[in-house]
């Protein structure tokens, strides 16, 4: 059967240059890079080298302002556990927004069990927020704002720089993360341009290899690592670096940056087409997230009168891979917590499907998968109790099953 | 994440569709809730001679209906009346923790269809 | 040049079997384990089969009691804090020993500013703890004692099973977690046997990918994360799973208990006649640790007179990699915290080597090493202010430069 | 981890050894401490005509030792004298941090040895 992927934002193939590396150093060119013999020292070489790989794509100052660690997760728990325990003093109150990743969002939250405060910022209808927004809520006690530059369910393009620019003319000093894991490949990320203290990236999402991520800390910044050890990454983040995945990530890194432009146009065009034939070939669709301030590659729908993962699971056995939510949120019952946040209503949350395109999608792979999505959508319509009748999305009778789930 | 068993009903989920004239039909969920399923009946002599579905739901809440509907077809309202979801789960060989309450109602429905008919008559 | 590589306790080599598959999941079988498509359950599939891999290889009763992580680090943070934070209702006081890895003893340490009392057991000269000592320092408000079942730095073998039955004895609940990290694979390791409640081990280690670790957590154990995001791990770790990796580690750790028995008779023997020949040919070298207490292809040396890193490093031209104190420790210019509280001085601890033998190891390279390191020993006392001078190691005068360092 | 003007020095040292009847001696550390490193001088006319090392100690202290001893021979005692370890680090083309201030000592032992020897005149 032909095989499609469409879902670049739950997780890419490693570039085949990238997995080179991985495999040398796993095996030929081993060695642990906090040995101090041969094997060991031309390990630390070649991180150390992927470190300077890291410093050019964001635009950092220097080698010591990157932490390596095992995934874009711990990045952010790092990033945000991080910043806000070793700030505790200067006060503690914590800013973030309602569509961050569960990653940023579920850490904020478990921040309030240890005593902050956590404001969670709405978005608009786009899913984006407002910097007045940030503006207004804070307060003298607050020690760290984290906003994701994209989002990774609608695409969604912040504001980062302008809130950076905000925060900069506060002439005091609030701690400013950004998580730059959808974003960074797709877009100028540099935490000068962005005014961002600490910014995260994660290798598996860039044609890296998976367990690998990077967090960046703007020198002078306090912060306190979240695990103990061994005295890695200057004391930032203990135990052997995962050397060969990382050297595999500076590899990708350097590559999705210098090809970035072309990359991006590319799938944006594409991106384009997919979403001008589902538009015009499927009634009853919608698009989600703003038209223009979008990741370039990423489609968010939501469909009526239909549920995403039945959706999601027939177009799989049509060879298509898309997501219905977030990779990460699948498998729950409840809908992305992105869409609520947007205001769409329940009932039709419950129907999106995300189109992620990637370096090897094709303009003929937009159409087969068009064609299939049409058929399914008149399919499952045509099993769906609801489609056709009077009941109107958003206008629905409360549930009697209601919230025990 | 899903067994055979529940695949194939999902992906050939066995009579769908409504019943016009149906002489009961029962209903659960709500759009807002995700999963809601209609069921549809022609019943002769305490009997289902035949049954429909609809359903708005995922993978098990599809593939529980067209279960359902293949289990009760035929039986005397007060065999129907006793199958259990945890017996449509068993005949899928089972269904994921997470799908085993939201999703798998397909015998709510049927009980409410058959209690409607026997109160309206 | 030849190239001998003996610092199997710092990282080993990926096996080729097991390189190929993380390999094969980075690129052509990639995809994201949560997500429902085709793509992402195929690796669900081949990481659950990694998951029973490590439930046989240590005896766990269900793969429930599995959670991945990204390293022995990683794994040893989350016993030791996860433990400690979900239980400090029931007691503040937690047991280690003085010879434990940093991952453990700088862990615990930290656990004492969060408030908790950490008991750091002394061991004897052979680096062993002794079961009595364990018992005697458990309080009511013991909840967690963390003791290694194998050393890295000596290779002394720890009472782990004993411990493990004085604490079953006591007839209240103490979590009790062991580090198997250096032990799996050439111990039988098995949770029963050793009556632990919490168990960690790293990939890197035993022929894996470096970046994967797992921890062992017995059903009924009172355990928090400490990191916050997805519900990956059923909700132990967050974070996309290091799929290619950890399906690697599950291939790595099944090939190294299938091969144990043979492995370690092989390392045992070759290491047994390291020993001898280091000894018999060059006065003023001491075996550190139990003579038979002592993981398989383990050696660790203290030469009189001469400094540790100097003298790793002229084996290390020689094309020979072995190491002075641990991977993780060298580049400190305090000497092993393992040594010193094993009773060794400090200027014998200065002049420590440690080799560890692994799959690859002839009998020949064993005879080249013995002639490097005489020639080298030899050399160096030569150009050594102490060697045959009347100072005799242990009983010098104190240090005119102190502890600044 | 080190500069090749580091490992040039540490695997071949210059100047090791003793020297029978030296004019000065000089030493620093001691065993318990890493590293100890001693200096022996041959003085002619207020001028080091010969000098040796010897160094208990890692790569750093080896390679400054013998970087010492070549920065050192021929020099007048006050020229030499002034020689400070960060030059000896400088000749090194730099030393890791954590080495310059524990491994990097061959300076202070040759001060040592000439002031002790100006001393005793
Ligand atoms: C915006 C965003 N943040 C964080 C993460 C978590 O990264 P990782 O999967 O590397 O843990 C993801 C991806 O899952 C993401 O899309
Ligand atoms: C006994 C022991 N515990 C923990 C660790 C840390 O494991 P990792 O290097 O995978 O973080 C090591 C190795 O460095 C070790 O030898």
């Amino acid at each position: 059967m032909r095989k499609i992927y469409f879902d670049h934002a739950a997780t890419t193939p490693v570039d085949a240059g990238a997995a080179e590396l991985v495999m040398q150093y796993m095996t030929g060119d081993f060695g642990n890079p906090s040995s101090m013999h041969g094997f060991g020292q031309a390990v630390r070489n070649a991180l150390e080298e992927a470190r300077k790989q890291v410093v050019a794509a964001i635009g950092a100052a220097s080698v010591g302002e990157i932490a390596f660690c095992s995934g874009g997760t711990e990045a952010n728990n790092m990033a945000i556990l991080g910043a806000a325990r070793a700030n505790k003093q200067k006060g503690n109150h914590i800013i973030t927004t309602a569509v961050e990743h569960h990653s940023v969002l579920s850490t904020c939250k478990y921040l309030a069990k240890e005593g902050f405060e956590v404001t969670i910022l709405p978005v608009d209808h786009y899913g984006l927020v407002n910097v007045e927004d940030v503006a207004r809520v804070i307060t003298n006690q607050t020690i760290l704002i984290s906003i994701m530059h994209a989002n990774n369910e609608v695409g969604a393009v912040m504001p980062i720089a302008e809130i950076g620019q905000m925060l900069k003319n506060l002439n005091r000093k609030i701690i400013f993360h950004t998580d730059a894991i959808q974003s960074i490949g797709k877009l100028p990320v540099n935490v000068d341009q962005l005014n961002v203290d600490l910014l995260t990236i994660s290798g598996h999402k860039i044609y890296g290899p998976t367990g690998t991520g990077a967090m960046y800390l703007r020198r002078g910044t306090w912060w306190q690592p979240i695990m103990y050890g061994g005295g890695q990454e200057r004391r930032r983040r203990p135990g052997t670096e995962n050397a060969p995945a990382i050297i595999g990530l500076g590899k990708a890194l350097e590559i999705a940056v210098a090809n970035r432009v072309a990359y991006v146009k590319r799938i944006t065009k594409l991106r384009d087409e997919l979403v001008d034939k589902v538009l015009s070939r499927i009634p009853h669709v919608r698009l989600n997230g703003h038209p223009t301030k979008r990741l370039p590659g990423h489609a968010s729908f939501c469909v009526e009168y239909i549920e995403g993962e039945a959706m999601m699971l027939y177009l799989d056995m049509q060879g298509i891979a898309v997501s219905s939510g977030s990779a990460c949120t699948s498998g729950t019952p409840e809908p992305s917590h992105v869409l609520l946040a947007m205001g769409i209503p329940k009932e039709l949350a419950y129907g999106s499907v995300r189109v992620t395109l990637g370096k090897y999608n094709t303009r003929e792979e937009i159409d087969y998968f068009v064609e299939a999505l049409t058929e399914i959508v008149e399919r499952m319509r045509l099993m769906s109790p609801v489609a056709g009748s009077n009941c109107t999305p958003g206008a629905c009778v409360s549930c009697s099953r209601a919230e025990n789930k | 994440m899903y067994s055979e068993k529940v695949m194939d009903h999902f992906s050939k989920p066995r009579n769908v569709g409504a019943i016009d004239n149906a002489d009961a039909v029962g209903e659960v969920g709500s759009p807002s809730c995700g999963d809601t399923m209609k069921l549809f009946l022609k019943i002769k002599d305490d009997r289902i001679e035949d049954i429909k579905f609809q359903t708005l739901g995922c993978g098990a809440a599809i593939a529980s209906s067209s279960m359902l509907t293949e289990m009760a077809k035929g039986k005397t309202l007060d065999e129907a009346i006793k199958i259990t979801n945890t017996e449509v789960a068993e005949a899928l060989d089972g269904l994921p923790p997470k799908k085993l309450h939201c999703s798998n109602l397909a015998a709510d429905a049927l009980r409410e269809a058959i209690e409607a008919y026997q109160a309206s008559r």
